[in-house]
């Protein structure tokens, strides 16, 4: 499992390091989508320091599905879908290789984005440590999640579509969590909030939904 | 020693169009079936359906010895298809493609002759798969082929899109294969090519076999290579 | 089987139970003490609850088919019809507990919706019915189609657990578990919890009642579809003999 | 040009009406978005109202992007891109149908969206005209922008990255103009703007868009 | 009557790649021009060529008049294509695909009559490009193509996927419209075939043509249809 999941991250990321939709394209998205932000909500700005952390995680996720998207897109030339089930890989270990690959994007993709938000939305943060393990637990729900719902959508025509719609509602509570999970980390909060929990609580859902990658990618891979 | 692949009275659903209308075929070790009939008589869905990609709905379907309504999945390395389209990542090389299925599908075999075999020179085996021309896709499908060591090969309009050269060289491999053990069914419309290759001719339309029904009869004699 | 209704003396007997549940439910949430700030709205709590239970109870009996069909011993077409059949009723009340409590809001928050974890999770939690059901109306082969929804079935599970302990987890506007709270020193008057109980009993007892018509019906037009697909394969094996060309 | 232009509209929305991709995934995606940014933005409420309107034209955008991507992978069969240059259609009208038809689903959008943000935010009209001439010209801008760059991300195989990336800043300005505009018909708005201006700008950016890609369609078919 | 392909010396890039590298080929009315050779020559980069879809960086480029270098675009409605790719809309029934092209070029032609000559029977014509068999999206491309009133055809592999009737009946078409004053140029590596059909083979090879050079000699006889 691990060997061919290794074998799999291993061709998204070279595919990556060829194409750089990830770096020339997603990265700068996002940013731009903290930018687009801090215009929606400009009137007072008082606001922006207080929400940084939720328009934070919105921006990774709205990211994130442009990775899941990109990473299904790979797989979607004709023939490759069968190949793939023909080929014997262990479907488990093709869910770990994709949700890997995807992981590790978003999490470069995070270090950049939290650079720009402190420097945007003048935050301050206080606890590195916390944020790390956030970015860590919630970036593992994400990427779970989206390969697995991108497994999902994309036996369907319909995929770029049909994604976000079954995934925000899945990854919705990974963005609550880990947005209060932040928040206690940025001096900018209105309110008190234990991180220990939150943390828990994320830690929850990224194992809860890597099992279940592992369990249900097989039967997906049917269809 | 028994059938490789034996169908009764088979259903495939494609939606809800019957595409596959029961099928009776049987193919014994060593065969050559060439399947042709018109267009959209059912042929890729049939071969589809050995491979265990389109699920049986109805009838009894037997491949490998494993029952495709049961346990699909479990025959999966054992048969290579060469399908319509070319499973190839747009941006790899033809080289890391072959590589990638090759080591996916855990086969020894080498990658290097496989292209070889399959006539890639060395410098379309740095061009990345988007940019090959549709014969060099075909092509590199076929070293994907040879590089896994499968039982079964289903081979759908397999000459299509290659040069001449390409074709002749097919055909002795495709001999060499079934020499070597493999069952081979093709799919083809260039009857006077094909069913020189072939050791049985049928055919399909409607999402049946016509006439000679695909059943054996008897003991079938496996091909002898000269 | 030849039916040509869905009814028989099963759901008879259902849907008078139900409408006798419902009757008492009004009946007694008529009668209970109006609490002083909510005047007449208190009375909700005869029915919001058990509609929102009742919603609960239809997602877990969509998991619990969709599992039934997962595992290769139980897989029956049957399962996933149940599936099918109690997501749709599923939506409907999580649908009626979102307005219900929304009329609830009004006079209880000064607002009919508020951003708090409770309420959210109730809205993604129709969203993920939504996208099950979306799933469902995707053509495909029964297997293929089944085995999709079983897994979005499984992930709209993960969020009810989540949502009834959200009340603890998230400072909440939304009540806490008042069952959870239950004391010596009742923090809930015993005539509001009777009233609750006989609510979720009530919708629960409607629940059954359309369930068992809705399953009745997706077989019926099983059994069309099935006829359906004889003339189909028919045709399909026609096409060989009309090869004009 | 107008005939080859409804032409195209015409096959867009017949492809919309058989696949029902806008209306069973997008307007529920819209729609799940202002669910989200009011969870993200939970921690005081007064930011919501506040922030209505720009969190509805942000979600619009959002959708805009999977409109245009979705209308642009039915043209990315392989051939049809071939097909539609050897056509002999006029790009000007090209370009004209494609925007046509995802204006008219971004409309629709639009109101069922509005709905939802004042029934969710709970925010108040006043001047629905505004309202409504706000959203005909925004989607007219966002509807020529998307079209064009949708045709120019197209041609690259990375297009569902590309896409937003170049859409994006683009349409920011629309973006802006909409959401002032759009404040001053919602009491909620904590201070005073006066429509005029901004309607104006918008209509210039739609006129603009429009202008430009009719002019810039063709040689873009070109690449 | 001048040429209606006027290549001198011409180039064409894919990206950094000279697919094209100093192509001669001069291509009278009335003739049906057979392109072969081995995989990745630069064949279909060439058709793509004469059509105006790959622009020629170097060299003469004329077609139907047309110089290519400046006005690629004054030519597009009069050639016809059939590339590797059926340009079909996967929502869209073959019928409405065809309509909508037809329509798209303005061309007057009956498209049941053109469904009819490509052997496209009533149920095929109302089900959707995507679950169309490989042969029945050729056939649909096919119908496009008898749709459009073009002057110059340029066929890419056109008897590939196409089962015996389909073959027989295209080479039909294709005589039929040389007779009414078409000019044909189609790559195919089904020599037997094909070179039956064609009034002049010209082979393919790295990017030029070899051996007798595609320049006409003298006067050409357009074919005679018996
Ligand atoms: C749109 C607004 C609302 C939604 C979506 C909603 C949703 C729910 C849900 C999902 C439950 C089941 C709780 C569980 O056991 O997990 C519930 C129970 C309950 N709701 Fe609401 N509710 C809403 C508004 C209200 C309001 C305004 C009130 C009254 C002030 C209220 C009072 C209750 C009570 C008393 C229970 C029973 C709690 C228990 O005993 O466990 N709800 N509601
Ligand atoms: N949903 C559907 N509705 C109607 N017909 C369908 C549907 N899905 C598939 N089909 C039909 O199923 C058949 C599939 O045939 P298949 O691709 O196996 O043909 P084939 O023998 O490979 O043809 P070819 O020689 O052209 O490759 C086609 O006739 C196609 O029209
Ligand atoms: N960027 C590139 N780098 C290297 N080679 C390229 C590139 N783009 C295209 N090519 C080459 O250009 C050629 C395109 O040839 P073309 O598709 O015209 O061949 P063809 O004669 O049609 O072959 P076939 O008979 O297989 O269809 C191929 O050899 C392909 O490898
Ligand atoms: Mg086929
Ligand atoms: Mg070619």
């Amino acid at each position: 499992m691990f060997r061919d999941a290794l074998l799999v991250a291993g061709k998204d990321l070279r595919i990556e390091r060829r194409s750089r939709v990830g770096l020339q394209q997603i990265v700068p998205f996002a940013v731009l989508v903290i930018v687009l932000f801090a215009f929606a909500l400009d009137p007072d700005r008082g606001v922006l320091t207080r929400a940084a952390a939720g328009l934070f995680w919105v921006a990774v996720l709205f990211s994130a599905l442009l990775a899941v998207q990109r990473s299904q897109a790979v797989e979607g030339a004709d023939g490759v879908r069968d190949a793939v089930r023909l080929s014997g890989l262990d479907p488990a270990g093709i869910f770990l290789g994709k949700a890997l690959a995807v992981a590790v994007q978003l999490l470069v993709l995070e270090v950049v984005l939290g650079v720009s938000v402190v420097l945007l939305y003048d935050v301050e943060v206080v606890g590195l440590g916390v944020l790390a393990g956030t970015a860590v637990a919630a970036t593992a729900g994400l990427a779970a999640a989206g390969s697995l719902y991108g497994a999902l959508a994309a036996g369907l025509r319909v995929r770029e579509t049909l994604l976000p719609l079954l995934l925000l509602p899945v990854v919705a509570p990974v963005l609550i969590a880990a947005t209060r999970a932040s928040e206690s980390a940025l001096t900018s909060t209105s309110f008190e909030v234990s991180a220990g929990d939150w943390l828990g609580l994320l830690g929850v859902f990224a194992a809860l939904y890597v099992a279940f990658g592992l369990f249900a990618y097989g039967p997906l891979l049917e269809d | 020693m028994d059938a490789v692949v034996h169908l009764r009275d088979a259903v495939c659903l494609l939606g809800r169009f019957p595409a596959l209308a029961g099928v009776d075929l049987d193919v014994a070790p060593g065969e050559i079936v060439l399947l042709t009939g018109p267009n959209g008589a059912g042929k890729t869905t049939l071969l589809r359906a050995l491979a265990g990609l389109v699920p049986v709905t109805a009838g009894e379907a037997v491949v490998l010895g494993h029952d495709l309504r049961r346990d699909a999945r479990a025959l999966r390395r054992d048969v290579g298809l060469l399908g319509h389209g070319a499973a190839l990542y747009d941006d790899l090389t033809v080289a890391e493609n072959v590589r990638f299925w090759a080591r996916a599908g855990r086969a020894g075999g080498d990658v290097d002759a496989a292209m070889a075999r399959a006539g890639l020179d060395s410098r379309v085996r740095d061009v990345i798969g988007a940019r090959l021309s549709a014969g060099q896709r075909r092509r590199a499908a076929l070293a994907v082929l040879f590089a896994r060591a499968a039982r079964l090969w289903l081979l759908d309009e397999p000459h299509a899109g290659l040069d001449a050269a390409g074709r002749d060289a097919l055909d002795a491999e495709i001999r060499a294969a079934v020499a070597s053990g493999t069952t081979v069914v093709v799919a083809s419309h260039e009857l006077d090519r094909a069913s020189a290759l072939a050791t049985r001719t049928v055919t399909v339309a409607g999402g049946h076999l016509l006439g000679p029904s695909g059943r054996l009869s008897g003991e079938e004699e496996p091909l002898r290579v000269p | 089987m030849k039916r040509t209704t869905t009814s028989s003396g099963l759901t008879m007997s259902l849907g008078i139970a139900a409408l006798v549940a419902l009757g008492a439910t009004v009946a007694l949430g008529l009668t209970l003490p109006k609490t002083v700030e909510q005047a007449e709205y208190s009375r909700l709590i005869a029915i919001h609850p058990g509609i929102a239970w009742t919603a609960y109870v239809a997602c877990t009996v969509t998991a619990l088919a969709s599992i039934a069909w997962l595992l290769p011993r139980t897989r029956a077409a049957k399962w996933d019809l149940l599936a099918g059949a109690s997501a749709e009723i599923g939506a409907l009340f999580t649908a009626l507990m979102l307005i219900t409590g929304s009329i609830w809001g009004r006079p209880t928050w000064g607002v009919y919706w508020v951003w708090d974890a409770r309420l959210t999770l109730s809205a993604l939690l129709l969203a993920l019915l939504l996208g099950y059901l979306a799933i469902r109306q995707v053509p495909a082969d029964p297997d293929v189609r089944a085995r999709r929804s079983a897994m979005a079935a499984l992930l709209a599970l993960v969020v009810v657990p989540v949502n009834h302990f959200a009340v603890e987890w998230w400072r909440t506007l939304h009540q806490g578990r008042s069952l959870a709270q239950l004391t010596p020193e009742d923090s809930l008057d015993g005539s509001f919890l009777g009233a609750m109980a006989l609510g979720f009993l009530a919708m629960t007892l409607v629940y059954a009642w359309l369930l068992v018509h809705r399953v009745r019906v997706a077989r019926l037009e099983e059994a069309r579809e099935e006829t359906a697909l004889a003339t189909a394969i028919e045709e399909r094996r026609a096409e060989a003999t009309t090869l004009a060309r």
